[in-house]
């Protein structure tokens, strides 16, 4: 962060760390959109590859990547598969078994390895996000793009009591292992937990109206305009990146629709 | 059920979101009349998020659809605050889980709410209200609500997948083939949602009933969670 | 309405929605400058009054006035940035991801931006002795940690009046100390005026001008420090006790030769007693009550 | 292995996930049937010791022996049955509905049931003197209750030793008082052997027949208790204090005409000794010892 002049937080490691959190904010949340509506696939695994050299150079631990990956990874090829199957005329290839059969296709297969480059692509930009950009910034971003104060102040909230919420659960949950709560069956584990879950909403309902409270009580207002998070104007540096950024984006949109394509 | 980005052409998602925004807002006002009745409704809402937000982050993936399966505390979320509210609360917890989970996406934010907080949410709700008013235990109209809740959820989501993607195949086959492909993963997570609701709404009930007004006398009553008078 | 104190409650009560009487009838003042504590035993309504003050919850019957302000919804925001209130369980106050942020929260909030939120963080850190701590995790933090960030968080704002529920509680002996010393320093070079309540009957003497003693909800006795310990049979009877050298001392009166013209409340005071009794002289009381 | 101790560590190591190192090569011991303190600043590693006896965090290096059973996976349902631990906050641990399912929830875990188990239950609320709150709901309860029940709901289970993170933290001096006789008349009557941690050190002479310090992660004194409290300078350095009435005590021999062949730590040797030395006699300082 240029200085510490715009946000509470440490100076980052690598350069889109130290991007203006508006910039990442919004070129990110862009870059998943236009990703997602491409309908070209050297395209869409272009964009990939670019998210994916971009993921490096955030030095991230390279197992908290794969880790992440894995989710949409498993969704995206299974999309693949079953469009494989159920998309198209042209028969590629037929699968029989007893007295079963289905047909590959090829139009499912194109579009199948289409979606699943978009899946991967649009996720590695998401995640590129969460990486780099704290949460308040990504929050404080989108009041300044005019979404509902509700909404914001709701999430802001959601957002603080989530680490709340794990903390009140592990502590009853030590509480109760050190009870000797590790050895029941299957039917009396159930049922704690059902019953531990509804303590801990409880709790934490509890819980939550005091940290209410504690943010009342340090200046928190609801009813009024909170004052701006983003006390200084975007560096012009941050800025010509951010513009850059979208005008690579806004080409991508045009190659992919306005540019005749053959045969792709 | 959370689809990704990138699998719905963007005119279905567009529309996806439309649907959803005018549920939005009118959960959007029905929340700021509350607010205004009681300081204390936020955090409480906050704290039904945080619920939702980790019920539904429990996930398995599914082979056919290219989705997964997860239970959606929607419905339960729906009997304590109503199914409004719970559609602006899910659309928070679908955004956080697209950016920080990578599970559900930015632009199918609108279809995925579409099926979890509005119309798992309402179906819930429904089922709820219609048992409790014929005096059903409780715990017997929170595991209906959870169970059918969550079967809705998955038909949606299994309805706005097939509507986009069924191909040269029938809506309605394609439909019911990615229901299918829920299935067997969906009908046991849906009987454990309807428990774990049923569990859970219990022992609300028994340990603080002033937050689950008009549960004990029908009568409807705004939801407050402290009824303490504050500047609210 | 002319009021004198900067904060007064006069026939204050409370009742919470599950029907307890938290509080009935409170009459309560604080004088600008004063250090003020609030002893009573458990459930007996400190932490509740406390809330009253800014606003937090709103009395039943009663009036309750930040300087001569109503404190209702209309000034509720001039008022809680006029009290700085630090909570009993830390836990309850600390809802941020990083320290760091966790102190900037209530300093954004005033429109602090730069290098003055810096120095304000990096200020209230010191004071209690955080320093080195700002990109750790709240949650990650011992007990006694937690507290002292919760204090930070609300030191950075740098309110006029102070009101700490049970300051010391989980800080270890030096840390509970250093904050006490803190809060005089506070209290005598900012002009910040102190409220707090707090268990630690030996540490009342050190830091309070006057006490006020709660029990069940009501105010059972108030004044000065020395006078309201020198009532031993009201603090007895209200569930608490003397400070430990007091009540040395009243052994020893009881017991041995040694008498006391008042108790002696503070270490200091006990010694300049017993040395001076050596010489079996009269003692200047007035001398031992103003070198606390 | 023989090991003497009930609960052994030798060279045992810490750190949390995010890299903090709570605990570095710590020899610990406890005998049966003992009282043992462990004092320290806040962020010593306390907490993190207590959880290291039931194996609620495993070391990462060094060995944690109890009752001469390695703890690791095993032994855990053994050990655990061995340990009762009751948490710093009552809130962590209480999550039944009534104070009768909190205690019966260890209980039905040891697979106790029927008359057996009602009678462990009234037993233990018995001990802490809270019979007939068993349908009371926990939570509508006062802190030093609450901490009552928590003891309860592990003492039922009729463990041998009993670890307490800060007992008397958050209660009124009344009710701190009564745990602390509470806890003596365990160990008494039971035999069960006592870890406990505090901020309290004037309750440490009260409760404690050793006491370990700690600091920064490792153990930098150990003994028994009036021969840790006789190493003022060690105490001073890790941010400790002495109770006060030995504070008392060494200012009164500093700078006036009184000796003390050792410190008093409690208020009753003070007074035995101060009452004594008004006749300037030579003291029996063994005599004060056992008498504490
Ligand atoms: N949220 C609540 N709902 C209902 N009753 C409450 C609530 N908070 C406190 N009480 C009750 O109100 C009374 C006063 O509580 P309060 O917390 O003010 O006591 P306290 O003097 O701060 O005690 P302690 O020294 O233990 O902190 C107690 O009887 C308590 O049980
Ligand atoms: N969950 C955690 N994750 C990471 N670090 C932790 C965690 N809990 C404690 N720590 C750190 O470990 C160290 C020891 O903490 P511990 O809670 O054992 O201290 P303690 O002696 O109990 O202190 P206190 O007297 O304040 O309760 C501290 O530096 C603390 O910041
Ligand atoms: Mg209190
Ligand atoms: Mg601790």
């Amino acid at each position: 962060m240029h200085s510490a002049a715009c946000s509470p937080f440490p100076p980052a490691a690598s350069y889109i760390q130290r991007l203006d959190g508006r910039i990442k904010t919004c070129v990110f949340l862009a870059a998943v959109v236009v990703v997602s509506v491409l309908t070209r696939w050297p395209l869409a695994a272009g964009a990939l590859l670019t998210a994916l050299a971009l993921m490096f150079s955030l030095h991230l631990p390279l197992r908290k990547v794969l880790l992440r990956m894995c989710i949409p990874f498993g969704v995206a090829w299974l999309v693949l598969v079953s469009l494989v199957f159920s998309t198209g005329h042209t028969i590629i290839g037929t699968i029989s078994f007893w007295h079963f059969s289905m047909h590959a296709y090829q139009e499912g297969m194109t579009l199948g390895f289409l979606i699943m480059l978009r899946i991967l692509a649009a996720v590695s930009f998401a995640m590129m996000l969460s990486f780099s950009t704290p949460m308040i910034e990504i929050l404080a971003t989108l009041r300044l793009l005019k979404v509902p104060g509700l909404i914001l102040d709701l999430a802001d909230m959601i957002y603080r009591y989530a680490s709340t919420l794990e903390e009140v659960a592990a502590t009853m949950r030590k509480a109760q292992r050190a009870r000797g709560g590790d050895w029941l069956p299957w039917y009396r584990q159930a049922r704690d937990t059902g019953m531990v879950a509804g303590n801990l909403l409880i709790k934490a309902f509890s819980r939550s109206v005091s940290t209410y409270k504690a943010m009342l009580a340090r200046g928190y207002s609801e009813d009024e305009k909170l004052p701006p998070y983003f006390t200084c104007s975007i560096p012009a540096q941050d800025l010509l990146a951010g513009v850059l950024a979208g005008l690579i984006l806004l080409v991508l949109l045009v190659c992919n629709y306005a540019v005749v394509w053959k045969n792709w | 059920m959370h689809i990704e980005d990138g699998i719905l052409p963007p005119k279905a998602w567009i529309s996806w979101y439309a649907v959803t925004a005018v549920f939005v807002y009118a959960g959007i006002l029905e929340i700021k009349k509350r607010v205004k009745e009681n300081l204390y409704y936020k955090p409480f809402l906050a704290m039904v998020g945080v619920a939702v937000f980790v019920i539904s982050a429990m996930h398995l993936p599914v082979p056919v659809t290219g989705s997964c399966s997860h239970p959606c505390g929607t419905p339960l979320a729906a009997i304590v605050i109503g199914p409004f509210a719970t559609s602006v609360i899910s659309l928070i917890v679908l955004f956080f889980q697209a950016v920080f989970l990578g599970h559900g996406g930015i632009t199918t934010i609108g279809a995925n709410d579409f099926s979890m907080g509005i119309v798992g949410a309402i179906s819930g709700w429904l089922c709820w209200k219609l048992f409790r008013h014929f005096d059903s235990p409780l715990w017997l109209a929170a595991g209906i609500a959870g169970f059918v809740g969550d079967v809705m959820t998955y038909l949606t989501s299994a309805f706005e997948l097939a509507l986009s993607l069924h191909g040269h195949i029938p809506l309605v086959k394609q439909w019911m083939i990615f229901f299918a492909g829920y299935g067997p993963t969906q009908l046991p997570l849906a009987v454990a949602e309807a428990i774990f609701t049923a569990a859970v709404l219990q022992v609300m009930y028994n340990r603080r009933p002033d937050l689950l007004p008009g549960v004990s006398d029908r009568k409807k009553r705004p939801v407050t969670l402290e009824q303490v008078k504050t500047e609210g | 309405m002319i009021q004198m104190g900067l904060i007064e409650l006069s026939g204050v009560s409370f009742a919470y929605p599950n029907g307890t009487q938290a509080l009935s009838g409170i009459d309560f003042s604080v004088g600008a400058g004063e250090r003020v504590a609030v002893l009573g035993p458990n459930g007996a309504g400190k932490s509740t009054l406390f809330q009253l003050f800014n606003g937090l919850l709103l009395p039943a019957a009663g009036i309750v006035t930040v300087n001569g302000r109503l404190v209702e919804k209309a000034y509720l925001k001039e008022v809680r940035r006029m009290i700085g209130m630090v909570f009993q369980d830390p836990d309850d106050q600390l809802f941020s991801s990083t320290v760091r942020q966790e102190i900037a929260y209530g300093l954004i909030n005033l429109g602090l931006a730069g290098d003055r939120m810096e120095e304000a963080i990096a200020w209230a850190l010191q004071m209690v002795g955080l320093s080195g701590y700002e990109n750790k995790s709240p949650f990650n933090l011992s007990g006694g940690e937690k507290k002292r960030v919760a204090l930070a968080s609300v030191l950075a704002m740098r309110p006029e009046i102070l009101v700490l529920d049970e300051p010391t509680a989980a800080l270890d002996p030096i840390g509970a100390a250093k904050i006490i010393r803190l809060l005089n320093h506070i209290n005598v070079e900012l002009g910040i005026t102190l409220v707090f309540s707090t268990h630690d009957v030996d540490a009342v003497p050190l830091l309070a001008d006057r006490v006020y003693l709660m029990d069940k909800g009501e105010i059972s006795l108030s004044g000065p420090t020395a006078k309201v310990f020198s009532r031993r049979d009201l603090i007895r009877a209200h569930n608490l006790r003397l400070p430990r050298v007091a009540h040395l001392a009243e052994l020893l009166a009881r017991d041995g030769d040694y008498r006391f013209p008042v108790l002696p409340l503070t270490i200091g005071q006990a010694k300049k007693m017993l040395l001076d009794s050596e010489d079996r002289d009269e003692i200047d009381v007035l001398a031992i009550n103003r070198n606390v």
